[in-house]
C-alpha cells in the first residue's frame, strides 16, 4: 500500500489514453496540454494504455504524409510541462520500458495514478 | 473521491478505469458503457455503480436489481457530489 | 455548482454518441439551478453547431437543441477554432478570411457559440467547479 | 468439422459488428442493407459481437429522444431479407439468446461465418 | 481488376483515420492500372469532400487530394446524400433546397463529386470485382 | 479465400477476425491495427499475416522479422488474390 502523503496535487491532470495517430484524440490532447503550459497551469499529464504508443521513439510519418506527433510532444518540455507520468502495468502489457520513449516519463503504480486523479483539481481526458 | 464516466463497452477502456478506481469512488456507466455492465457480473456488484436509465432502456436491457439505475438528475448530484470527473471512453 | 462541459463527441459519430448525453446533461443540470460556465466543443464536437447539418424530420436535431438551450440560458459556448477549421465549421471572420474567388464559403457557426482558441479551455477549467468530458 | 456443402452462397453479405446507437454504424449498415432489400440482391446479415445488440428486443427511445433501430431492423422482412445470421458464440457470450431477438435470426457458428464470407461475392462490413 | 471503395472514415474522426489508407490504396491501385468503378462515400466518410475543410498549412490536405485524384483518373465518385444532409455537406441542389431566409446555406460539396442515394453502393458492389471498406 | 482487413487495436474486433479467419485466409493489419501485432506474439507466428509499412514506421513500432511489411502495392496485390474482403473495425 502507498503512502498518500507523496502524491503530487494539481489543479490540472490530463489523461491520455489513445493513439497518436489512429484518431484526432491524440493530436488534439497534445494541443490543449501546450496550451495549458502556455498559461503557467500546475499541471501534469499521464500517459496510460493505448495512450503510452504517444511516447514511442522513431516514429516516421514521411511516407504516411502525417503530422510527426513526436514532434509536437518533445515540445511539452520548452512549454514548462515536466510532470510526465506512464502507468507501469500498461508498459509491461505493451512490452515497452522507458528506453523506448524519446521522453521522460515518470513509471506509476494504477493505485498511484487513481491517487493522483482523485488529488487533481480537475481531470481532461484524451 | 473521483467520479468516472464510462462511455464505451470496450475491453481496454473498463481495464483502465477499473484499474485505477479506488473502492470510495463511484463509476457511472453511459452510453454504450450500459453494455459492459449486461456481460459483466463481477462489475454488477460494485458498491458506488450506476448506469444512466436513458441508456439502459434505449438499448432494450434489463436492469440487475444491484446496479441504481440513474436519472440525469441523480447523475448531476453525483457529479456535484464527486470531484473531480475523469472520463473513460 | 459552476460547471464547463467539454464536448468531444459529434452528433453523429464513427465512435460515441455522447454528444446528447451532453446536451441532456447541460440541460437537466440547468434545470436544477446550476450554472454553466463554458460548454466548450473540440474535436469532431464542433459539429454540434453546424449550421448546415439538416436533421431529417421526425428526428431530434441536436444541433438546434444546442442553439436553443444556449440561448435560452446564455450560456458562453466555444467552440475550438482549430479543430473548427480542419472540420469546416467556419464563422464570420474564418469565411472571409479563407474565401477565395475559387472557393465559395459560409458562415456556418449556429448563432450563439463563437469560435476561440484552447485558451478558453484552460480558463475554463481553472474557473469552474467542475469540469466534464463528453467523448 | 462442418462440410461446406450446405453453405448458401450470397452476393453481398452484411457483417454487423457494431452496437445500434453507440455511433452512427448501426444505423447506416441497416439502411444500406434495406437498400440491397430494394434493389432485390441475393444477400444476408450476419449480426456478431456487439452487432447482435442491433436484435434486442424492447429498444425504447423515447426518453433518450434517439430514432429507434428496433422498428427499421423490424422492416429487413418487408424488404425480402429473410437470411439473418446471428453468431453463436457471441450470443453466449453476451447472455444473450434467440428469445431476446425481436426478430428470427439463425445462430451459426463461428467457422460457419468463417465459410458465408469465403463464399460471398462482396461483403459491407458496418 | 475493378474496384469500389467504401470510404467510411473523415479526415478527422474520433475512431479510425482510415481516411489516409483509402487515399493511398486508391492512388496506388489506380498508378497499377488497376481501376476504380466508384467511390462511394459514406458515414463521417462524407467529410472527406467538404469543401470548407480547411487544412493548415504544411499539413496533408486531404479533401484537397481526393478531389485532384477525382479529377485527374475522372472518378465516379458518390457521396451518400443522407449521411452527408445530416453532416452539413450540400450540393447545389439541396442548398438551394434548403436555405430559407433565416438559414444561409452554401454548396460545399467538392466538385467532382455527386450526393446520391445507397442504390449507387449497391450497384457499385455489383459490377465490381472488388469492394473493400475503409473505416 | 478471404483478405481480412483489421485497422484497429481494440479487442473485440480481434477476437472477431480470428475466431471467422480460415487457416488459408490472409490477414492484413493497417491504421492502429499494427499494434495488435506488437502486443499479441500469437498473432506475429501465424503463416499470411501483413503489416501495412507506413503504419508500422509511422507509429514508430519495429516489425518482428516474422510480419511481412507490405508496401501500398502489395496490398493492392494481396486484394487482388484474395476475394471477398472483409474489414474489421
Amino acid at each position: 500500500m502507498e503512502t498518500q502523503t507523496h502524491i503530487a496535487q494539481y489543479d490540472l491532470l490530463f489523461i491520455f489514453s489513445h493513439s497518436p495517430y489512429g484518431s484526432s484524440l491524440g493530436r488534439e490532447g497534445l494541443e490543449a496540454a501546450l496550451a495549458a503550459g502556455a498559461f503557467d497551469q500546475n499541471m501534469a499529464i499521464i500517459f496510460m494504455g493505448e495512450g503510452l504508443w504517444q511516447l514511442k521513439s522513431q516514429q516516421d510519418t514521411v511516407d504516411a504524409q502525417r503530422k510527426n506527433h513526436q514532434k509536437m510532444t518533445s515540445a511539452l518540455p520548452m512549454f514548462g510541462i515536466d510532470a510526465l507520468y506512464a502507468q507501469a502495468s500498461g508498459l509491461d502489457e505493451r512490452q515497452l520500458d522507458l528506453s523506448d520513449f524519446y521522453l521522460a516519463a515518470k513509471p506509476v503504480s494504477d493505485e498511484t495514478i487513481g491517487e493522483l486523479i482523485r488529488q487533481a483539481k480537475q481531470v481532461l481526458s484524451f | 473521491m473521483t467520479l468516472h464516466i464510462v462511455s464505451q463497452n470496450n475491453p481496454f477502456v473498463l481495464k483502465n478505469c477499473l484499474a485505477v478506481a479506488g473502492p470510495n469512488d463511484a463509476l457511472v456507466f453511459i452510453n454504450d458503457g450500459v453494455y459492459a455492465l449486461a456481460t459483466h457480473a463481477a462489475l454488477v456488484k460494485r458498491p458506488l455503480t450506476y448506469a444512466l436509465a436513458h441508456d439502459i432502456t434505449t438499448r432494450g436491457l434489463t436492469l440487475n436489481h444491484l446496479i441504481e439505475p440513474l436519472s440525469y438528475s441523480q447523475f448531476v448530484a453525483l457529479s456535484c457530489q464527486y470531484n473531480p470527473v475523469q472520463s473513460w471512453y | 455548482m459552476l460547471f464547463t462541459l467539454v464536448i468531444h463527441a459529434a452528433p453523429h459519430s464513427l465512435l460515441g454518441s455522447t454528444a446528447y448525453n451532453a446536451y441532456q446533461f447541460a440541460q437537466c443540470l440547468l434545470q436544477e439551478g446550476h450554472r454553466i460556465h463554458r460548454l466548450f466543443f473540440y474535436g469532431e464536437g464542433v459539429h454540434n453547431l453546424n449550421a448546415q447539418a439538416i436533421t431529417p424530420q421526425g428526428e431530434f436535431d441536436l444541433p438546434a437543441a444546442w442553439q436553443a438551450l444556449i440561448e435560452q440560458y446564455q450560456l458562453d459556448s466555444v467552440v475550438c477554432i482549430a479543430a473548427a477549421l480542419r472540420r469546416g465549421v467556419l464563422d464570420d471572420n474564418e469565411q472571409k478570411r479563407h474565401q477565395t474567388p475559387q472557393r465559395a464559403l459560409a458562415n456556418n457557426l449556429l448563432t450563439g457559440s463563437e469560435l476561440s482558441g484552447l485558451g478558453q479551455l484552460i480558463d475554463a477549467t481553472a474557473h469552474s467547479d467542475r469540469t466534464i468530458t463528453f467523448a
